[in-house]
């Protein structure tokens, strides 16, 4: 039993990793902004849902679930709303989605990220 | 395997700190600063400090990196384009090499011929913790042992303040920061700064027996004042300027209250009575954090008001 | 004895010196700040680093970085006023080349 | 009860008038501050009575014994520090409340200005080296505050430039806090001094702290940073600046060297420290004589003035107690009379720009027939700084001349001599502008007869100082901060006869060695 339960996490865990690595891969790899918060935001909260649901099953309370279902909450809490604040910005600076140049070239990234914190 | 992880850390903070000084442009180099911080908030976790892990992320990586980014934000729109700095020809940069250089193999070697021995220290701290009228023994050490140096902190916190304020000039009230009007930031908003106060709390009230403590509530809750500020919300200086000077400075009057209060009793200065010190240093968290988040807040929100072009009078 | 403690004070140890390069080699202004507080990170690093070499925590240096930590972002935050009101004035962010007398 | 009162006043004072200060209006502001300046005096004297009576005080803060908490100490160095800043300060608040125009700049001088005493007196009182660390952040940050106070172009360069500089020594100082403690275990001075082996992290400790401390004390080569911020900077603050900040630094060196001893494990480190002072009395002294700004003539004689007091580590000599003492005392001499001169000189060249209108020497063409009162307050202060009998300037010379000549490095004796001759050259050369012929004599502005009498006082202050010199040297050998120097009774009367003051008399025989 606990054999299989340890084998389930480590799929958990790798997975998770993978994930991650997906995403990182995309934000390094995608063309424009738009695609590239798509891949940070979207594969980054399910590795980290993948994380945390690995680490649950050695959690051991009801409290310490809780909690990290907590973080798992509030953290895709913040990266949606970062997301879309690094998209809104975007489209305010008429950023374009094809290949993610601004008419003039500026510092958008820039920008945003500051409009972020 | 977790010697594996430290090393692995440890030449994280390298390349961080590497790039922070070398990445083109600067505001590359600051996006790595911050990451260096966060990544020295988990060192902080491997050396059994997660205060100090806390303090790092909230005020090290979080409030400093808000702090440079914003700054950022003013030096872009003035065309400030530098170059590489590394300049193989320049003396300044092989003078800078060797003494670095020289710096780390000093150190290195004061750190090898120094034989590791437990510090007396922690015991004394151990105890005299029953005394000290709190569990946990950094608070203990912050607030009651050594609670002078957090003293004379807060007042290097206030001179900060005060060279704003000499700084920004009264009559311009004029933002240079625009809020951001964002309907799903509102909305969530709602949701993070109940949240946000939430841990505020938790955090003052664990600091007398777990990690935790006014200066990590403080910058929670300077945090959920720069959010606010951003999407709109904006309680400065100017909008009650007496109510809002009085908030910055509760925490060291009433600090400097209780230190001053032992000498009517004729104890040495800061003494706490034996069965008040608990009650009393909650006084003081409790007051320091509002001061520190205002603080903390402030330290952001002061050089929001354009300054006038021309020189002010000697 | 902790390896933990060991290879952080060594972690610290690189941090110093590799923010005094920094602070010695940039002229701008914010890349110095910046160096400086790498250069703090690196002394806290190694204050409580060198003192836990033992394996034994140790609040007291502990503490005294928290201490740092507030008094470092004090300092930072009042360099940058002065920078930015600087940059205001000059247009520049670096200090003019002077008479180094 | 009340016994232990003037130590702690003289922390919460400055501190709760900062505080004051910040909340209440500007003109309410002045009341506040000349209270508090009241009380620093009145406790600044009451401490040096209780330290007559009782020998050093430690103060325990929040009743915890070092090196668990943090001690407050008063012996005799301390007290007399403490005592010159409360003349200085004091006498420059005064200057300042009548020099600074109303309005928002004068209400955010005070605030800053009593941050800026608290502390010094922190720095004065402490024996706990992180402690000192925090104490120089605050001084420093305040000083920094105060230097770019005005938001002129030349003012925020110097103050960027001053921050820049006291960041990196205060992070050379922290770095050798750090080993300091990861090698000892504690932060307690008097428990370092006690616990202090010769080793290698001990040396590279001592090393980084000196080096920082010398940064933010100027010396040369690393002084740089301090013309421009104590020539830019406004009167009263340059005056301060000049006078008691950066002997904050020089305090704190002071402290470690004897304390801890290095003048007997390192003496190549002290003879180093001698010859940066010999390089900074003769380069300070030389571009003094080439500025064209007043100020700067000032600030660079204060560039040299640290030679001269740097002069005094080499003469500290574990084989020669006499020459040790005399050092000692010297040295300290020097420090407090620099103060006063200093202080005295700043706020005459603030009234002479008052009196012309412009900062440089060439306007001063006329000042000496039409502001003599000025032109005299300046004189008097350059007096003791060329070390002219009778001045404290001379005396403290004298007593280093005859330290350099018990311990047989007569080497150090030309370079006083030849600081000296550069010093009578800068000041007698602001004096030969001053006695050229104007040719506008009339439009030359009338100082306040309060700014006249101050910088006067201070002055005046430090000539006097070498009348009563022995007094507060008798209170240096109070406490027993320099174990080893055990004068043969009677010998700093001696020493001090040569110079024929009558006054040293009277005060013949008190100065027995106490345990």
């Amino acid at each position: 039993m606990s054999l299989l339960i340890d084998l389930l996490q480590a799929a958990l865990l790798l997975s998770g990793v993978v994930m991650f690595a997906a995403g990182t891969l995309g934000l390094l790899r995608f063309p424009d902004t738009y695609c590239r918060i798509h891949a940070l935001t979207k594969a980054d909260n399910l590795g980290l849902g993948l994380i945390i649901a690995g680490l649950m099953l050695s959690a051991g309370s009801v409290l310490l679930v809780f909690k990290l279902l907590l973080i798992w909450l509030l953290v895709m809490l913040a990266s949606a709303l970062s997301g879309h604040l690094v998209a809104w910005e975007g489209d305010a600076q008429g950023m374009d989605a094809a290949s993610g140049d601004l008419p003039s070239s500026g510092n958008a990234a820039q920008d945003s990220a500051e409009r972020e914190r | 395997m977790s010697v594996l992880l430290d090393l692995l850390l440890l030449s994280s903070l390298w390349v961080f700190a590497l790039l922070t000084l070398t990445a083109l442009p600067l505001f590359r180099g600051v996006v790595f600063f911050i990451l260096l911080g966060l990544m020295l908030a988990l060192v902080w976790i491997r050396l059994d400090a997660p205060d100090i892990a806390l303090a790092e992320a909230a005020i090290g990586a979080g409030i400093t990196g808000v702090l440079l980014l914003d700054t950022l934000g003013h030096l872009h729109h003035r065309a400030d384009q530098e170059s590489s700095p590394i300049r193989l020809k320049s003396s300044r940069f092989w003078v800078a090499l060797i003494s670095s250089l020289s710096l780390a193999g000093l150190l290195l070697w004061a750190l090898l011929d120094t034989p590791a021995t437990p510090t007396m220290l922690a015991e004394q701290v151990a105890r005299a913790l029953p005394n000290s009228g709190v569990d946990h023994p950094i608070t203990a050490v912050l607030l009651n042992f050594r609670s002078y140096d957090t003293l004379l902190e807060i007042g290097v916190l206030v001179v900060a303040i005060l060279v704003g304020l000499t700084l920004a000039d009264k009559d311009s009230a004029q933002l240079s920061l625009p809020k951001l009007p964002n309907p799903l930031l509102q909305a969530c908003l709602a949701l993070l700064v109940p949240l946000m106060l939430m841990v505020s709390s938790y955090l003052l009230w664990a600091g007398s027996k777990q990690p935790g403590g006014a200066f990590q509530a403080g910058a929670v809750l300077a945090a959920t004042g720069i959010l606010l500020h951003l999407s709109g919300f904006r309680l400065t200086l100017r909008t009650s300027e007496r109510l809002m000077r009085a908030g910055l400075l509760l925490g060291f009057s009433v600090f400097l209250l209780v230190a001053a209060s032992a000498l009517i009793d004729g104890q040495p200065l800061l003494t706490y009575p034996d069965h008040l010190a608990g009650i009393l240093i909650l006084i003081i968290e409790l007051a320091l954090t509002l001061s520190i988040g205002l603080i903390l807040l402030s330290l952001f929100t002061l050089p929001h008001f354009a300054l006038p072009e021309q020189e002010r009078p000697k | 004895m902790s390896s933990s403690a060991v290879i952080f004070s060594l972690a610290g140890i690189g941090l110093c010196a590799i923010g005094l390069f920094g602070f010695m080699l940039h002229t701008h202004l914010i890349r110095k700040l910046l160096a400086f507080n790498i250069m703090g990170s690196g002394v806290f690093l190694l204050l409580v680093g060198m003192a836990q070499r033992s394996g034994h925590t140790d609040p007291v240096p502990q503490a005294l970085v928290l201490t740092g930590i507030v008094v470092a972002v004090s300092a930072t935050a009042l360099a940058l006023y002065l920078i930015r009101r600087w940059l205001q004035l000059s247009g520049s962010t670096e200090l003019p080349e002077d008479d180094r007398r | 009860m009340m016994l232990n009162a003037p130590i702690p006043l003289l922390m919460i004072t400055p501190l709760a008038a900062a505080v004051i200060c910040m909340l209440l209006s500007e003109r309410s502001r002045l009341l506040v501050s000349f209270a508090a300046v009241l009380i620093q005096l009145l406790a600044s004297l009451s401490l040096l009575l209780l330290l007559l009576q009782q020998g050093p005080i430690t103060h325990p803060l929040g009743s915890w014994e070092a090196p668990l908490g943090i001690a407050l100490r008063a012996d005799g160095l301390a007290v007399l520090f403490v005592l010159m800043t409360s003349v200085v300060a004091g006498i420059a608040a005064l200057y300042a409340a009548l020099y600074l125009t109303p309005g928002p700049l004068r209400a955010h001088f005070w605030p800053l200005f009593w941050f800026m005493w608290a502390a010094l007196n922190g720095i004065w009182l402490a024996a706990d080296i992180f402690n000192l660390y925090v104490g120089l952040e605050l001084l420093s940050l305040a000083a920094v505050g105060l230097v770019a106070f005005s938001g002129s172009k030349e003012a925020l360069v110097a103050a960027i430039r001053y921050l820049l500089a006291a960041l990196l020594g205060s992070l050379a100082y922290l770095l050798g806090v750090a080993l300091l403690y990861g090698a000892h275990g504690t932060l307690s001075l008097s428990d370092l001094s006690q616990q202090m082996q010769p080793g290698v992290a001990s040396s590279i400790a001592l090393a980084a702290m000196a080096m920082g401390l010398l940064l933010k004390s100027a010396l040369f080569p690393l002084h740089t940073w301090l013309p421009p911020a104590h020539g830019g900077a406004m009167t009263p603050v340059s005056a301060l600046l000049s006078a008691l900040v950066i002997k904050a630094s020089l305090y704190i060196l002071l402290r470690l060297w004897i304390e801890l001893r290095i003048h007997e494990l390192a003496p190549d480190a002290s003879q180093l420290l001698g010859w940066m002072g010999a390089l900074a009395i003769a380069w300070g002294g030389w571009m003094a004589l080439r500025q064209t700004l007043l100020k700067r003539v000032v600030a660079y004689s204060t560039v040299a003035q640290i030679g001269y007091i740097m002069l005094m580590f080499p003469l500290l000599r574990a084989d020669n107690a006499e020459a040790s003492t005399l050092a000692l005392q010297g040295g300290v001499l020097m420090v407090l009379s620099h103060a006063l001169a200093k202080a005295g000189m700043f706020l005459a060249a603030g009234n002479l720009i008052l009196c012309t209108g412009r900062p440089e020497l060439s306007a001063l063409a006329g000042t000496s027939q039409y502001r003599p009162l000025s032109i005299f307050g300046f004189g008097l202060a350059g007096v003791s700084l060329m070390g002219l009998p009778p001045s404290g300037g001379f005396s403290a010379k004298w007593l280093l001349l005859q330290s350099a000549l018990a311990s047989a490095q007569w080497w150090w004796i030309p370079v006083m001599l030849l600081g000296g001759l550069l010093s009578a050259a800068y000041v007698f050369r602001v004096f030969h502008y001053s006695f050229k012929e104007a040719e506008n004599s009339d439009t030359f502005h009338r100082p306040g007869v309060g700014l006249e009498i101050c910088a006067l006082a201070l002055s005046a202050a430090s000539i006097l100082l070498g009348f009563i010199a022995t007094w507060p040297l008798h209170l240096l050998t109070l406490p027993d901060i320099l174990p080893l120097a055990v004068l043969p009774e009677g010998s700093l009367e001696q020493s001090l006869e040569l110079l024929q003051t009558p006054t040293y008399e009277t005060l013949h025989g008190t100065s027995e060695q106490q345990p």
